[in-house]
This record gives C-alpha cells, structure tokens and sequence, in this order.
C-alpha cells in the first residue's frame, strides 16, 4: 500500500512520518507541495512542522499549494488523508475539517507525553484502535487549541466525530479537550498529538502511535 | 561620493573614525602599512570588525594554541580552524558539533538574540556538509525572582524553542543556572551536532581560478550594522543612511528551507567551498575564504540582494542579516545549482568569482572600494598577550571554608533540607523550560534532557549514535579557573560515559569578563590550560568553540564560566542507560567514587548561606578515566537498569531526580555523616541501578578498573517514598510537589514580546 | 503607492488568551483604568493602481483572516 | 465605554519574515497587484474614563511594544 507524506517547505516530521508508514507495513512515498500528482497513493499523510514557518496563521499558506488542490479533491472522494499537528491545522484551514487551531492558552509551546482517549474506531486511521483505549502520544505544539462554534461543537460530539481526546489533562486549552476529529465520512482525520513519535520503543514514549497507521494497511486489504 | 581606492590614494591625510570602530591607532597605522595608503572606508569597516575580539581572537589566541598543541587523536577528521571540528564516529560517519555563545545580543532583545544564535550555531554545522540532527542551551541567568530575569529567562526561552523548533532539531539537552553575576550579563550558549558521511565534509575555502562565487539565502538588509554606521554616516553625509539596528531578527523558515537546499547541493557535490555568514557577514565569508583557497577573488557588490535599497557599500559588507551562505562553485555547475535554489525558493546570485590575484577586490557603481591582501583581514589580525593578575581575593576567598557554616543536626531538618534543596532555582525541575522544545523531531532521540547526556541515532540500522553533554560551574571556576575548567569537563565527560557512550572529543564556549583587566586575563588564561591539561589527561582533542569576553557590569565582571561540551559514540543506542529508577523491581543502588567533605562552591553552600568560598572539590582524571571505563562497559555487558551522575547537590538530588524520574522510591542507608554523603559535591562519583542477579559481575568490574562501588539500597516498588534509613522518609508526591512548583511559579505564562 | 490596512480580530466569541494575558499583567503595572484587552493582526499591503478594493477583501477573506474564527476590516489609505 | 487601538508595527529596517512570506504566497492566488506586506500587531482596549492618552502611550511602549525592534501608532476611539 502507498502511503504519500506531503513535504511542504518548512515541514519538519516528514520523514518521522514515513518511517512510522515503513514500519507499519506501508510504502511511504514522498509527494512534493508544488506537484499536483499525488502518485497514485492510496492515502496521503500531511505531517507536522511549520510550513511557510507557521507565519500569518498555521497551515493557512500550505493550504494554497498546489498539491492540496488534489489532495481536497481526492479527500472527497474518499482517499484516507491524516493530518498531523501542522497536518490538522492545514486541513482546517482547507475546510476539509471543521475549526480551527489558536494560540495555546498558556501561549506556550509546549512538547509532554499525553495520555490520550480513543473515542472513534471506525476511522480509516483508528479502525484498528480499541474504542476507550487509553494511549501515549507526544504533543509539541504552540497553536494547538482547537476551538469551533458551539453548534459545530455538539455536531461532532452528536455524530461521534471525536477522534481523540486528551485524557489526564489538557495541554492547550482545547475545548472539550478534543485532541483530534474526523469528517463525516471518517477518511479524513486530523490530531494535534503525533502518532508518528510513538512507534519505536527506543524513540518514543510508547509504540501506542503505530496503530494508525496499521489502521490503513488492515482496513484497507481486508 | 564613493570612497574608491583612487580617492583614498589621492587623500591620504583624509581623518577616519578609526577609534570609534573600536580600532586602536596602532592597528588603523598596521592597516595603513599593510595596504601602503590609507584604507577606504570600505576597508576600513572590513578590518575593524574582522580584527574585533570576537571575530580575531586577539587576547586569547595566545591562549587557545595549547589546543592546536594537543597530541593528535585518530578520530579528529577536521581540526580547529574550521568552521567546526569533525569526529570519525565509525561505519563511515562523521559528526561535527560546536558551542558559540549569544549572550550580549540576548540581554538587548532576549528572544532574537537567543533566536540568531541558535541559528548561527547550526549554519556552522551546515557549512561542513553535515545535517544538524540536534541542539543543546547552556543558559545562565541573574537571581531567579529578579525583575530583569523575569524579562530575559521567558523570551531566552521562547526565542531558543522559537527557532529550533521551527528547525526540526531536537534540543536534546542544556543547563539553567541562576546567578546574581549574570544579572545583566545572562549567557546564551547553543551547541548543534550535525552528521555526515565522511566523503561529504565540506571546507570553507575558494579555490579554483574561474569558480564562481554565489551568496544565497536571506536578502541583505540593515540589521546587525551598528557602529559601522558611522561609517556609512560619514560617506554619505548629505542623504545619510538612517541609523541602523544593531539587533538582528531571525527567520528560522528561511533558514529550515535553506538547509534542505544545501542538502541537496551537496548531495550533488555542487560546490567546491563554503561558508556561512555569521558575524562580519559578507566581510568575513569573502576575506576567509579567499585568504583559505587561491588566495583571490573579485566581487560586485552591487549585485547583492538588498532588502533596503538605501544601505551604503560599507554596510552591506557589514551586516550580519541571518539566514545567508556563501559558496563557490565551478562554472560548469553554476546552472544546477541555481536550479536547486529556484526549488526551494531561495534568493542566490552570483556576485563574484575566484582568482590567483592574492587580492580581494571588491566594486561598487563600477569603482573600486576594496583591494586588500585577504590574509591580513581574515587571519593575520593583531595578537596580544595581555597582563594577567592573580585576583587579589583569592586567598581570602580559598580560606572562607565552608566547614565554617551551621549544618543541619536532626533527620527533621536534613528533610526539610532535601526539600528546600529540590526547590532551589538552580536543583528544582527544568520541565517549565524544556517542555518548550521539541525533542521528538526527526524521531531519532533516544535520551534528552533531564537525562545526563542526550543520545541521538545515527544509523537507524546499526543503532550506531552520538551522545552529548554540555556543563560548566561558575562558582567552581571563581574559585580556581584552572580546577574548575577541569571540574567542568569531567562532569561533561562522566554525563557521556553514564549514558554508555565513550567520550571522543570537546568542544568549550568560553565566558569571561573583559579581557583588558588582568585578573579576568589570568581567569581566563588558567581556565585554557586546565582544559588543554585535562584533555591531554583524558585523551581528547578540542575540535572547536568559541571565546565571549566582556560579560561585566562597569567593574564586576560575572564568574569566569567555561561551559564544556563532550561528545561521545556508542555502538548501539539500545544499550544506553537511562537515569530512572525501577527499570527492574529488583534493582540494587550503588554508589561508585569516593565521597569527601566537598562543599567549596557547593549549590548548599550557595543557596542556604549564599556563601562562596573554599577550595572546589578536588578532580582527578584518572579516576574520571577509570569510572569512564566503568560506565561503557557495564553498558556494553548490560549490566545496569539506571545510572546518573553526581554533581550539583550530590546523592540527595541524585536519588530524587532517579526516583521522580522513574516514578518509584528507593530505600537507602548512608553511612558516617548523612549531610556530607547526601549533600557534599565530590567529584567522579555515580549512583548506579543493578538488577540483582548481575551486581557481582557488576562489582568486579568496578574492581578491575579500580573504582570503589558501595551498596546503598534498593528500589521499593509499591512504596513511593525516598527513605534515608534512620533519618528520614519523604512521599515522591511531597518531594514532587516542592522539585516542580518553582519554575512555574516564577515564570507561569505570560506573554513573551518577540 | 497606495496602501491598504487590514485588521484581523478573533471573533468576540472566540477566547482571546493573548488579550487576556496582557490584561493579567496591567494591574500589576499600576494601569488600572484598562478594562479589556484584545489582541490581533494588522496588515500593510502596498497595491498598484487601480485600487479594486473587491479584490482586496476578497484576499482578506480567503488569506488574511480565517472566518471560521476570526473577522476583518480593511481600508484604503488615501 | 472609550476604545483606544494600538497598532504595533516592525520598525521598517527590521526583516519582517511573516510579511514576506504572505507577499510570496499571493502570486499564487493570483494576487498580483500587491507589492508588498508588513504584518503587525493590533490591539484593541477598553478603558474608563477620563483618558489619559499619556498614560495609554506608555503603556503602549512598555508592554505592548517591544520598543528595541518595534514602533508603535496610538489612536482613540471617539
Ligand atoms: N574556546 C575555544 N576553544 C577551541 N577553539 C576555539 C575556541 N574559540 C574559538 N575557537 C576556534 O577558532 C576558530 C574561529 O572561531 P570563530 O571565528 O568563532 O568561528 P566561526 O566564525 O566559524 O564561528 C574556530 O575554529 C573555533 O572553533
Ligand atoms: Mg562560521
């Protein structure tokens, strides 16, 4: 399975991204911002950093690139997109998902172990998670408060679109510490936390991050 | 009206600010003699930064040579000189890593300051063909809960998480140190490590008649200039220049995206020298690398990308704008080259090319406005031996012991002791500062911060990784510069071995006060040859750093601090040792080294009584060896579940910060005098986890390289307590809450300005 | 050159923890007579003639300020 | 209640990273008539009255200005 990890200048866990696809199982291929051809992957993974250096507001420059154009296209018809940290700022500023990412509530950015809630398993990236489950997944972000209308808000809530939640405290003020959403169709998932950062013992605070990306590989052969 | 050689040659007697550019009329005379006329303004601005002290090391070149004077190691690839020093580290890697310090500009503008060394540090590293994997931020600040320190610790902070960050490079490690001498004087010192294959390092030379000389990056602007503008002010008296910045702002994407560019030029051997531009800028890139290569090269000036379109030649070679190379190229390259900037959308031009003149000549508007010898610019500067003076209080201050100061005589007040300790600005938990870097980016960190040393991966196959450590102790050196540049590189040393890499080279960042005074030279002078000692005992090389003098407030200057940074190799990271306690539920404490009555300097001095004095523990580097010796090979055999090294605050602090960091207590038993076994510093000690069923090999080994090991206790899952067996027993929780709470409680969030 | 000026404000529902921290910290420097805070964006933009002041808000809209949070204004400068 | 608007601009021979990074995402969007972009701070405050626009200019230059590399325009709403 082909797994496209955008690089985007300025983007920083690339290839953390693809190592995490190599690892479990998939084929990571390296799709470039300024190319619309998304080489027939299967899904495509927008990783963390700082694209354009964060500036104006994350993600709302690499939002105009060339291969979002493809890649918002594609996202509608279906294809697995994963936005990452940086990744879910771009989608919500795509539209692809709902709100958006502020200023942390402490104005800090701040990198810490997260215990985090799985709330939804029926996600192209989450169908192999245990619903409930509690994992450990590093969160380093600066703008990852995610806020949203209320109306929006009891949407997600009422439609189970909750992906994951911060559990045992909430790192950046994120309402209703909601860590990650999906869209209705459950293709497209953004999360601030980075699942790429725990897929190796040695490397990571747990190896609880490899599960979405298993996710894809099982979902999608069986 | 242009200041062109022609006109300088027609007026010789032409008054130059020489003096206010911070030369000495002597050295404006030994320019005159060199060029044989007076210099234009140009030349003038050229020589008077590159001979500054920062950029000619003129007071401690004498000084530093002990360095270049070490016996030769076998794993040095590339030398002092450099832009950095390069280590064999095995399986045809190389790593090259140095320490610079940006301490004056973070005290004006706290988080650019902080911001541009950081980046400054890693153009270096980028400039010898390496990817930066890593960065470290050896700080000090003024007393904790003073005023300027509340202004200059958050945006130091921010400014260092700001960059890096933005970098992809993990902050694997550093030190927080508060001091009343840095009130005014805080010290800014980042250390990057980069990786590369050996057939990859890139030196900063210009050879090759014909080559093409093409600066890349950021657009010049008016940044950085300060006094030169005097200069400028004075050429172009009528429509003057606006008085510029001497602050320079950073942009960290720009630089992000320009180190994937240089990458993937020298992935495609694209250019035959390189050099950043750091301090002097143009004038420094352009005079080192012609005065390394073929010895000349011709520039038009006006074919540098501007930012403002009013700064005057003298600026523009000034200006130390961030985020900017310099390289030289072979014609035949020039076009992939520029193919690979317009790819990742960075500015490069051709200003220049390489020649045999032995001349560095530069135009502007089609004159004439330097032809100057680049050897006299770039490395023939003047040299001083400058007047030492043994300090005048030292005896006083040797026979100040602490042996002298109230201890505590109860287990009730050793406990409240531990406590109060914890808390201490400089022993309390760093978390508020660290969580404000990423140390998970490019997912090669095995160990960061608060471990001993950071360990990165090299080789995601072999496991092969790098292991790094910076310290350095003010108070120590105040006391004796010479033991405490020595104290300071065996910590360093014994944080690398204590995570199961063996140590390989040094780099140092030297921090003083004003070299004219003599008492600071003579600091200055002892703290050189107790490094250059202590590396001939130990077996390393330096391989660079950096020397900041002037960190003085009107006459009081801070704590000579030489900050040491060791690097070290293990064959496979997955046999590091990491510091948490309760790996295993069966896990045996040990003590390794002596433990002595060492409390000169000590962090109990100096925080309960504010009190320094007496002589700094003694080191012995043999012993450092031996423990060295220890620590890999009980990494090697696998014999060790945690390790971590004394020092600040000695076995107290070591156990709290083992158990905390494991989340489990440990009971122990302290023989003698419990204050000095848990709060003396002696040197070359360890505190040790052995699963129970390996401490007899352990012990041998201990006792095959002569290194005394004493049990202590034992971890105790399920009870979460530290106990000092017949003194006292604290709850994890209650030693947590006290180790935590400082930091944010002085610092909590508020808005940093950027 | 004509210049254009656009402010870009947190929608006044949307928390505004910059503001908020700034307000925090102004007691303690004696300006009591502050009573809210907000912060946001200003931008200065250069534009050649003619002026399409559509356009402009247009590339507000869509670039400047992201309207699922935050709102706008702009102005011509004479 | 009086409203006082402080922006906070870059002084201009200061390097504006964010500026120039929207100014080169605007060909893009087919924005080309804009040349160029500095992007700043906007502040707005509510205070009590009487106002004392002194008092407001200092505290502008204290805390909401980083006077080393910024400079500041105060303005009082009507
Ligand atoms: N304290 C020191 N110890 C060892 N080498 C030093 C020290 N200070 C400076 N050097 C070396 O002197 C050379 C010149 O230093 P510097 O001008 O700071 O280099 P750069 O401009 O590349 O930062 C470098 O090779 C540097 O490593
Ligand atoms: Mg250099």
């Amino acid at each position: 399975m082909r797994v496209g990890v955008v690089t985007f200048p300025g983007s920083l866990d690339d290839r953390d991204a693809q190592r995490a696809v190599r690892l479990a199982g998939g084929e990571p291929v390296a799709l470039w911002h300024g190319d619309e051809d998304l080489r027939r992957v299967d899904a495509v993974v927008l990783p963390g950093g700082f694209s354009y250096g964060d500036y104006l507001r994350c993600g709302a420059i690499a939002r105009f690139a060339p291969v979002m154009r493809t890649v918002i296209e594609r996202a509608a018809q279906g294809l697995p997109v994963l936005g990452i940290c940086n990744g879910f700022q771009i989608l919500c500023e795509s539209h692809l998902l709902p709100g958006a990412l502020t200023r942390n509530a402490h104005l800090h950015f701040r990198n810490r172990d997260q215990r985090l809630r799985v709330e939804n398993v029926s996600t192209a990236w989450t169908s192999g998670l245990q619903r409930d489950a509690e994992i450990v997944v590093p969160v380093k972000n600066g703008e990852g408060c995610f806020v949203a209308a209320p109306d929006v808000l009891d949407r997600l809530e009422g439609e189970g679109r909750v992906v994951v939640r911060y559990a045992d405290g909430n790192p950046n003020g994120s309402v209703r510490d909601i860590a990650g959403i999906c869209n209705a169709n459950g293709n497209v998932v953004g999360l601030m936390p980075h699942p790429e950062h725990a897929v190796e013992t040695l490397t990571g605070p747990s190896t609880d991050g490899l599960g979405f990306f298993t996710s894809l590989l099982t979902a999608t052969v069986s | 009206m242009i200041d062109s050689v022609q006109h300088a040659e027609a007026t010789p007697d032409h008054p130059q600010p020489y003096s206010e550019l911070g030369l000495k009329s002597e050295e404006y005379h030994r320019i005159r003699d060199i060029l044989g006329r007076r210099p234009t303004s140009s030349e003038l601005a050229m020589y008077s930064v590159m001979w500054s002290e920062h950029c000619s090391y003129k007071s401690s070149k004498v000084h530093l040579r002990q360095f270049g004077d070490l016996p030769h190691s076998e794993a040095l690839l590339v030398g002092i000189g450099e832009n950095a020093g390069v280590v064999d580290i095995g399986e045809g890697y190389a790593v090259t890593f140095k320490i610079e310090s940006h301490n004056h500009p973070s005290y004006v503008e706290p988080y650019q300051g902080a911001a541009t060394g950081v980046g400054g540090i890693v153009r270096d590293i980028l400039t010898m063909g390496a990817r930066p994997v890593a960065v470290m931020d050896p700080l000090r600040f003024g007393r904790a809960d003073a005023p300027d320190t509340q202004r200059v610790l958050p945006a130091v902070v921010a400014g260092i998480g700001g960059y890096g960050n933005c970098l992809g490079l993990p902050n694997i490690g550093g030190e927080v140190v508060f001091d009343d001498g840095y009130l005014g004087n805080p010290l800014v010192n980042a250390l990057c490590v980069g990786v590369m294959r050996h057939e990859d390092i890139r030196l900063a030379k210009a050879s090759g008649a014909g080559n093409q000389v093409i600066l890349f990056g950021a657009r010049t602007g008016g940044d950085g200039i300060g006094g030169v503008s005097v200069l400028a002010s004075e050429t172009f008296a009528a429509d003057g220049p606006a008085k510029r910045p001497s602050v320079q702002v950073g942009d960290p994407f720009t630089e992000k995206v320009l180190i994937e560019c240089c990458l993937e030029i020298f992935a495609e051997d694209l250019v035959v020298g390189i050099q950043d531009l750091g301090g002097a800028g143009l004038s420094c890139a352009t005079t080192e690398l012609s005065s390394a290569g073929s010895g000349g090269m011709h520039v038009v000036l006006d074919r540098v990308p501007l930012r403002d379109e009013t700064l005057a030649p003298e600026e523009i070679l000034m200006s130390e704008s961030q985020e900017r190379m310099c390289a030289v190229v072979r014609p035949s390259d020039v076009d992939r080259f520029m193919a690979v900037c317009a790819k990742w959308e960075v500015t490069a031009t051709v200003i220049g090319d390489v020649n045999e003149s032995g001349r560095l000549t530069i135009d502007w508007r089609d004159e004439r406005i330097v032809a100057v010898p680049p050897r006299t610019v770039a490395h023939d500067g003047p040299v001083y031996e400058r007047p030492m003076a043994r300090p005048l209080d030292l005896d006083d201050l040797h026979a100040d012991d602490p042996g002298r100061l109230p201890r505590p005589s109860t287990p009730e007040e050793l406990r409240a002791l531990l406590l109060r300790m914890v808390a201490s600005p400089n022993l309390c938990d760093k978390t508020w500062v660290t969580e404000q870097y990423d140390r998970y980016v490019q997912g090669n960190t095995v160990l960061a911060q608060p471990e001993d040393a950071g360990v990165v991966r090299v080789d995601e196959s072999t496991g092969l990784g790098v292991a790094l450590a910076t310290d350095g102790n003010g108070r120590y050196s105040r006391l004796d510069p010479y033991a405490g540049a020595q104290l300071a590189l065996a910590e360093a040393y014994r944080n690398v071995a204590t995570t199961g890499a063996w140590p390989l080279a040094v780099t140092d960042c030297l921090n003083f006060g004003s070299p004219e005074d003599p008492e600071v030279m003579w600091q200055f002078a002892e703290a050189v040859r107790g490094l250059a000692d202590g590396c001939r005992v130990l077996g390393l090389p330096v391989t660079g750093g950096n020397v900041s003098f002037y960190n003085q407030t009107a006459d009081t200057a801070i704590n000579p601090t030489p900050i040491i940074g060791v690097l070290g190799v293990i064959t496979d990271v997955a046999r590091r040792t990491p510091m948490a306690f309760g790996g295993r539920p069966d896990e045996v404490l040990l003590i390794l080294g002596e433990t002595g009555q060492d409390f000169g300097g000590s962090e109990w001095a100096w925080s309960e009584h504010h009190h320094l004095g007496g002589r700094p523990p003694p080191v012995d580097l043999d012993r450092e060896r031996a423990l060295a010796d220890v620590m890999v090979g009980a990494a090697e055999e696998q014999l060790l579940s945690a390790a971590h090294d004394l020092s600040d605050g000695g076995l107290a602090q070591a156990l709290v910060e083992c158990c905390l960091r494991g989340d489990v207590g440990a009971n122990v038993h302290v023989t003698d005098d419990p204050f000095v076994a848990l709060f003396a510093e002696s040197a070359g000690r360890v505190l040790v986890g052995v699963p129970a069923q390996r401490v007899t090999r352990f012990t041998e080994l201990c006792a095959e390289h002569g290194v005394p090991a004493a049990e202590l206790g034992t971890v105790t899952p399920g009870r979460p307590e530290l106990t000092v067996v017949g003194q006292f027993a604290v709850p994890l929780a209650e030693l947590r809450a006290a180790y935590s709470a400082t930091l944010p409680a002085l610092f909590g969030p508020k808005p940093e300005k950027r | 050159m004509p210049r254009v000026v656009v402010d870009v404000m947190l929608k006044p529902e949307i928390l505004d923890p910059q503001g908020t921290a700034i307000l925090g910290a102004l007691p303690r420097l004696g300006f009591d007579e502050v009573t809210a805070v907000r912060q946001g964006k200003h931008f200065e933009l250069e534009v050649t003639e003619p002026v399409d002041e559509g356009r402009l808000r247009q590339l507000a809209d869509i670039l400047l300020a992201n309207s699922v949070i935050e709102e706008f204004t702009l102005r011509v400068l004479p």
